[in-house]
């Protein structure tokens, strides 16, 4: 039997990876990947949870909302990593530090 | 304002002349240097000429010449008591002689910087600067203004060395410096003991005047340096005599005894020939002074009752000396080990406690101030040509420089004693001083004279030695021929300042009441200060 | 009395010892300019003069006359200076003058065409001022001052020849040597001084009446004694102080002649003639044994030397050891007697030695020989070449061995027989002492032969050269007038008309020291013919080894080479006393580099030492809080500054670090 | 049974390959890695009873944001593709063992929280349970899913719209060219 807490402990494993990815990766691309694995685990989540909610269906339409979210988000987000690319001639996180004191 | 402090001030206001003037006017700097001490050794002759030489001094004011006192400092301490300060100079037999000198010396001194070239300006403003403070130190009677004057004497005389010094002049102007700052530092610890001890019987106020603190009389009951029920100690020496050892190790680093003169050789060395001088010809005399003036006069009980070292350390002074002087190979240094040897008898003299060994000390102070002088000038006159001293690197210097020569002679001669010259009087009568001594049961055994008239036998080897090594023989230099065409005969000008002095010591070698004429009353004075206490 | 000059003696005496000095003076101020020597040699003919009419004839045996002037006051004591003329003082200073003024003739041509003459005559000059001057002082003070001056004289003439490395040894060698008598002189004159209050011969030894009682057992009177003794060991060369002298004849000759044979070494003797009151049993005991061992020890030194001029100084060291004797036996009148003969003969030997030497020189330079013109072993066979010379030096010669008709004969026999009478009077082992002194006197005659027969007879090695026509001649008359003035001198007619009584000379009359020792009447007899005898026994035996070519003894003789070399006295002081005393002098020059100034050294990088702990001290420990309270800060504020790095990656890390514990505290809670 | 093994084996492909995922250096790759993620997350959408947005995850995100991906990066500089290496030394620059601990710090929160979650569940959710208010397997979640849009959640739909639309009109202005600059 698929209790809820099935989705969500593998939801939790994939947002954490996701968020390993967001933290430790010295490439910008793969925080990009690294949040769509966070979206990915909250799309989860939204399913999962709207398994119990037959009247509104609000998790599968929000989860529908997400995916469109995350596919605009990539699309900005790639048109930023190339402006960024741009400027400063390099996608490493760590050199981009223009908000340092 | 009096002779006196004219004398003292004189070269004061060619300092500041010196230092007004600018720098494009250098060349004139010696002449006013030379004109200054020249009207000060006229002052000088003038003091020495209307000198009463009945009058004794030591301890008593009116005895004293030239007097001038003038309030200078006082200042109401609340429960300390008034601090009273004189500016208080005076002359008598013993200092007067000094003064003479040291304006005699000053004029060599000026004549022999006659070729400085390096920065003129502080060369001579400090020369002066140094001839003020020497003055005050042979007429204050206040001990603070005595303290004053030997202080300021100390810092030209650094930069004298330091700056215008050889090579390791550094090295010598400070352990000169250290040495001297020592002294002087104990004896302010004396000075200010002194200071609460005496009262001056007319106002009761605490008092820096010497006179004073030469009456036994005017010393507070009680007091750290009290005559008597002194029960002060310190590490379980009675008050008085620690304060007597202290300012007389004060003294002997300037006069110098052994073991406090290594400094002596090593600023000698370094020093300038003006320096050295000036150096050995009047810095040396202030600790024979200081002995006598202070020492002696301020404590005559503990210098009754330890004149058995003093004279000691006068003939191991002597002695060694001597032997060290035997043993040296840089002329400029063995001669400042013979001054070494040569104070040695000033203090055995002024120890025996006897008129005649204190007045050959005093003699013998004279005398070496001049001889000395001329000595240091004459090593001068060869470094000048060849920049060199050693002895072993001349022979044969007869040949080539016959005047130069014939004065290394006589000043060599003059200085072991040869009679007709002035140090054979110093010199016999600080020995028939000291043989006197024990007939007059000061104290002083008869072996340490025999001990001191070995040093005139040592005084004669190590300079006639001196004289064979460098002087006669065939020639032979080190430097060749480029030193032979050097080697000049002396100048006009080196001759002007030598002659006086060599004729100083010849016409005192034949005259010698010249000194002992004015200084008879006051050793006198001096003798019957201490005699009591014998 | 006086009719010849109409001034007091005392100015006269004054005269006669200032000439020389203002000749001294004006030679030195005109310098080169004169070279002649005429300056000096006007002063000493004046002095000569004035000294015989104005000061010898009034005061002998008329009057003792003294005056004194104040020199300076030291203390309460006042130093009189001044002049004493009696017997003693007026014959001393007419003898200086005497013998000064043949001396001075004899150097205008011994010393002619020396480049340094100028200095010659100043020196010469300077010599006869403080010469004469010590003959008549009358402060012991005042004649020490001239006693050191004639030393420098002697020092000055003896370095005359400056560029020579040995007369500048011996010149100092002598200056130090005498200054070790100057010091016991200063000691006694300061023992005297302190013991009766003045330094004035005529109050001292009651000259004026005033006399100061001197208890002669008193410790400090043997003292004061021995003191003046040592001081006149060292000018008149007694043993072991004799050493300076055989070195001092690197002097030109006639510096010898007058200052090394005549005068200023028997300064000694006048100065303990002079105080001779002072001394007590002892000292003269002692005085006598040193003038013994030194009469013996130079006559055996002087029969092994060769150079000519050395054999006469240790003739002269063994006349003086005589006239010690003499003082020491209490018969100071035989000592000045002898004194005054000996300066006659022996300047006469100098002066002929002299002059072979002068023409030994001159043939050395023209025949460009290498050879020392004063070695005997080079001489020879001269007699035939300076007749005259040779006739002076064997009076001379005869002199001093003491022969018949001669002066040397009776002052030799005064002595001798005095000592025979004091030995007598004694008894005991003092009779070794007269018994010495015969063997000396034998030995005396020997070694004058020996002289004698090595210079002017035999063959003279250099005749070829003559014969190549190098002229060898006899000395020039300005030298050889001198010359026969003193020969003249040296017989018995002017001392006295007796041949053989010395009793009778008339200075023996004059100066009578009171000596009553009980007289042996065989030792007038028997000693005059025994030293004759004796003398004339060891000519024989001179003769025969020296001229006739038998010489008994080998070259490489033990005893031969120690009379050569002095007795290795000269080696001996070399060793122990020079070496010592400059061995002394480094040690403690090392000593005071090191320790002395080593003390001052270490007490200064002590101080250092000190100062760089307290500057540790101050850097990391007091410094190091106050850096320590700041570095932590520093740190800590570097700390969070690094929070603000500029990466989105570490603020969300932070902030997500910050969610972590958010949760944590609620789930915790 | 089966499945229960479809699920796990799902979720164990989705956790594995995201994990290699972010461990791989090679970035073409990881994104090949990110597909078949996205295509298990899909999978697992299933047994959520999701099928449309199990179909839509695959048409968005494989068909579309995955292209995008790949063809940024093949389009642009080769730079981008290295992996960088890690650079910093810096005190605090986030290295991986760091970023490790806070991911893994803050899984073990979110499982304690669910587990612990799991015993007292929201009200709405038993309530569902209970009267048995659940998607079923047979219902048609499409149809629901068009009536639901066009009726109760037609604003929110036209908002998304118009901001898809903006974010592609913004990506595109973005990513052109300034050649003015």
């Amino acid at each position: 039997m698929i209790t809820l807490t099935h989705f969500l402990v593998v939801s939790a494993c994939i947002f954490c990876i996701g968020l390993y990815a967001v933290l430790a990766k010295r490439n910008t691309i793969m925080i990009l990947v690294g949040i769509e694995l966070m979206i990915n685990a909250a799309i989860l989540n939204f399913v999962a949870f709207g398994k119990y909610d037959k009247v509104n269906y609000g998790g599968q339409v929000f989860a529908i909302f997400a995916i469109v979210l995350a596919a605009a988000a990539v699309a900005v987000g790639l048109a930023i990593i190339l402006n960024v690319y741009r400027h400063f001639n390099t996608i490493n996180p760590q050199n981009i530090h223009e908000l340092k004191d | 304002m009096g002779v006196l402090s004219i004398l003292i001030f004189l070269p004061l206001v060619a300092t500041l002349l010196i230092l007004v003037l600018p720098l494009s006017a250098k060349a004139t700097f010696k002449y006013i240097a030379l004109g200054f001490t020249f009207l000060q050794f006229g002052l000088s002759l003038y003091l020495y000429g209307n000198f009463d030489a009945s009058l004794g001094g030591i301890h008593q004011l009116e005895a004293y010449q030239y007097v001038e006192q003038l309030a200078w400092i006082r200042m109401d301490l609340g429960a300390i008591g008034k601090l009273e300060i004189d500016y208080l100079v005076g002359v008598d037999g013993i200092s007067l002689p000094l003064i003479v000198l040291s304006t005699l010396v000053m004029l060599m001194g000026v004549g022999a910087s006659w070729n400085t070239e390096k920065s003129p300006k502080g060369y001579f403003a400090l020369l002066m600067v140094l001839n003020t403070a020497v003055m005050g130190i042979f007429s204050a009677l206040d001990f603070f203004l005595f303290y004053v004057f030997y202080e300021v004497m100390l810092l030209p005389l650094y930069f004298l060395i330091g700056i215008w010094g050889g090579e390791r002049r550094e090295y010598a102007a400070i352990k000169f410096f250290i040495y001297t700052l020592l002294g002087s530092v104990l004896m302010l610890l004396v000075i200010v003991g002194l200071y609460f001890s005496v009262i001056n019987p007319t106002t009761g106020a605490h008092t820096f005047n010497m006179l004073h603190m030469m009456n036994p009389a005017n010393y507070v009951d009680g007091s750290f340096f009290a005559y008597i029920a002194n029960y002060h100690e310190v590490f379980g020496i009675p008050a008085r005599l620690i304060g007597f050892i202290v300012l007389f190790f004060a003294f002997a680093i300037k006069v110098p005894i052994v073991p406090l003169h290594t400094w002596l050789p090593d600023a000698h060395v370094e020093a300038p020939t003006p320096v050295s001088i000036i150096l050995a010809g009047i810095l040396l005399k202030i600790g024979g002074y200081g002995i006598i003036r202070v020492c002696y006069s301020i404590f005559p009980d503990i210098a009754a009752a330890t004149n058995w070292w003093l004279a000691l350390i006068g003939v191991v002074s002597i002695l060694y000396g001597a032997l060290n002087a035997l043993a040296q190979k840089d002329l400029k240094r063995m001669i400042a080990y013979s001054s070494v040897s040569h104070m040695g008898f000033v203090l055995l003299g002024i120890a025996s406690l006897t008129a005649e060994g204190i007045s050959g000390a005093m003699f013998q102070m004279i005398s070496h101030g001049f001889l000395s002088a001329a000595l240091f000038f004459l090593v001068g006159v060869l470094y000048d040509r060849v920049h060199d001293r050693y002895i072993y690197n001349f022979r044969g210097l007869a040949s080539l420089t016959p005047k130069y020569t014939a004065y290394v002679a006589i000043a060599f001669f003059a200085s072991l004693g040869l009679p007709g010259f002035s140090a054979f009087i110093g010199e016999a009568f600080v020995i028939i001083g000291a043989f006197n001594a024990e007939s007059m049961a000061t104290g002083v055994p008869r072996w340490m004279a025999i001990g001191g008239s070995l040093g005139i036998l040592l005084s004669a080897v190590y300079l006639l030695w001196t004289l064979q090594r460098m002087f006669f023989g065939q020639v032979r230099l080190k430097g060749g021929l480029a030193w032979q065409e050097a080697l000049t005969d002396l100048n006009t000008r080196e001759q002007l300042i030598l002659f006086p002095a060599l004729a100083l010591a010849l016409l005192l070698g034949i005259m010698p009441s010249l000194i002992f004429g004015n200084l008879n009353a006051s050793v006198l004075q001096l003798i019957d200060l201490i005699n009591p206490y014998l | 009395m006086n009719t010849f000059l109409h001034i007091s003696p005392v100015t006269a005496s004054i005269l006669v010892t200032l000439l020389p000095l203002f000749a001294c003076l004006a030679q030195a101020l005109i310098g080169k300019k004169s070279i002649s020597g005429n300056i000096a040699l006007v002063a000493i003919i004046a002095s000569t003069g004035i000294s015989l009419f104005g000061v010898f004839l009034p005061i002998w045996n008329e009057t003792t006359t003294l005056q004194k002037w104040a020199w300076f006051t030291i203390g309460e004591y006042t130093l009189e200076v001044g002049i004493l003329l009696n017997n003693l003082t007026a014959l001393m200073q007419l003898l200086v003058c005497i013998i000064s003024l043949p001396v001075h003739i004899y150097s205008r041509a011994y010393m002619k065409s020396d480049e340094g003459i100028h200095r010659y005559w100043m020196y010469l000059s300077l010599f006869c001022f403080a010469m004469l001057g010590l003959t008549v002082s009358l402060n012991l003070l005042q004649l020490y001052i001239f006693w050191e001056l004639v030393g420098f004289a002697s020092y000055l003439l003896i370095g005359f020849w400056f560029t020579k490395e040995t007369a500048v040894q011996a010149n100092k060698k002598a200056f130090l040597v005498n200054r070790i008598g100057d010091i016991g002189f200063l000691i006694g004159i300061a023992l005297v001084y302190a013991h009766c209050g003045t330094l004035d011969l005529s109050v001292l030894f009651n000259q004026t009446g005033t006399q100061i009682a001197i208890d002669k057992n008193a410790t400090w009177v043997t003292f004061a004694g021995l003191a003046f003794f040592l001081g006149a060991m060292a000018k008149s060369a007694q043993f072991p102080l004799h050493v300076w002298l055989p070195d001092a004849m690197e002097g030109p000759t006639s510096v010898s002649s007058l200052i090394h044979a005549a005068t200023m070494v028997a300064a000694g003797i006048f100065l303990l003639c002079t105080v001779f009151p002072l001394f007590n049993d002892t000292v003269l005991l002692v005085v006598c044994i040193i003038g013994t061992l030194t009469a013996l020890s130079a006559a055996i030194f002087a029969l092994g030397q060769h150079d000519i001029k050395k054999i006469l100084a240790f003739s002269t060291i063994s006349q003086l050891g005589f006239m010690m004797v003499g003082v020491g036996i209490g018969a100071w009148d035989a000592a000045m007697f002898h004194l005054t003969t000996h300066a006659f003969f022996k300047c006469l030997l100098f002066l002929c030695a002299g002059a072979v030497i002068h023409e030994m020189t001159h043939l050395k330079a023209k025949a460009k020989l290498d050879i020392d013109p004063q070695d005997l072993r080079h001489l020879g066979g001269l007699r035939h070449f300076m007749p005259k010379t040779f006739i002076c030096m064997v009076v001379a010669s005869l002199s001093l061995a003491g022969f018949p008709f001669t002066s040397g004969y009776l002052s030799k026999d005064s002595i001798v027989i005095t000592a025979y009478e004091w030995a007598n009077h004694l008894r005991g082992v003092y009779v070794l002492i007269p018994i010495l002194l015969t063997i000396v006197s034998l030995l005396t005659a020997f070694y004058i032969g020996r002289l004698i027969f090595k210079t002017f007879f035999g063959d003279f090695k250099y005749r070829s050269y003559i014969d190549e026509g190098i002229i060898f001649h006899e000395a020039p008359s300005l030298m050889l007038v001198p010359m026969f003035f003193l020969a003249a001198g040296s017989l018995f007619p002017l001392f006295g008309i007796s041949l053989t009584d010395y009793h009778s000379a008339w200075i023996m009359l004059t100066l009578d020291a009171g000596t009553n020792y009980p007289i042996l009447a065989q030792a007038h007899l028997f000693i005059p013919i025994l030293l004759t005898g004796g003398a004339i026994l060891s000519w024989f035996m001179g003769w025969r080894w020296y001229v006739k070519q038998k010489y008994p003894l080998s070259e490489n003789n033990r005893f031969v080479h120690f009379a050569y070399k002095q007795g290795y006295l000269n080696e001996f002081n070399e060793h122990i006393f020079v070496r010592g005393t400059t061995g002394l002098s480094r040690i403690l020059y090392t000593f005071d580099r090191y320790v002395v100034d080593g003390f001052t050294k270490f007490f200064s990088w002590l101080v250092r030492q000190l100062s760089v702990v307290a500057y540790w001290f101050d850097k990391h420990i007091v410094d190091g809080i106050v850096n320590l309270l700041a570095g932590t800060m520093y740190y800590i504020g570097h700390l969070v500054r690094h929070v603000q790095n500029g990466q989105l990656q570490t603020y969300l890390g932070f902030a997500l670090t910050i969610v972590v514990l958010g949760l944590l505290y609620l789930i915790i809670k | 049974m089966i499945e229960s093994l479809l699920f796990y084996a799902f979720a164990g492909l989705a956790i594995l390959s995201a994990l290699l995922l972010v461990h791989i250096r090679n970035i073409a790759r990881a994104l090949f890695l990110l597909f078949i993620v996205l295509f298990a997350m899909a999978g697992l959408y299933l047994f959520a009873l999701a099928d449309f947005i199990a179909i839509t995850q695959i048409l968005v995100y494989v068909g579309g944001v995955l292209i995008l991906l790949i063809f940024a990066f093949m389009l642009s500089n080769k730079e981008l593709l290295d992996d960088l290496q890690p650079s910093s030394k810096r005190f605090i620059s986030l290295p991986n063992w760091q970023a490790i601990i806070l991911a893994l710090a803050f899984l073990s929160l979110m499982i304690y929280s669910y587990i612990s979650w799991a015993q007292h569940m929201p009200k709405w959710i038993s309530q569902a349970e209970a009267k048995g208010r659940m998607i079923l397997p047979t219902d048609n979640n499409i149809k629901t899913l068009g009536f639901k849009f066009m009726t109760q959640y037609v604003l929110p739909f036209e908002v998304i719209s118009v901001f898809l639309m903006m974010a592609l009109i913004g990506a595109a202005h973005l990513s052109r060219k300034e050649s003015n600059k």
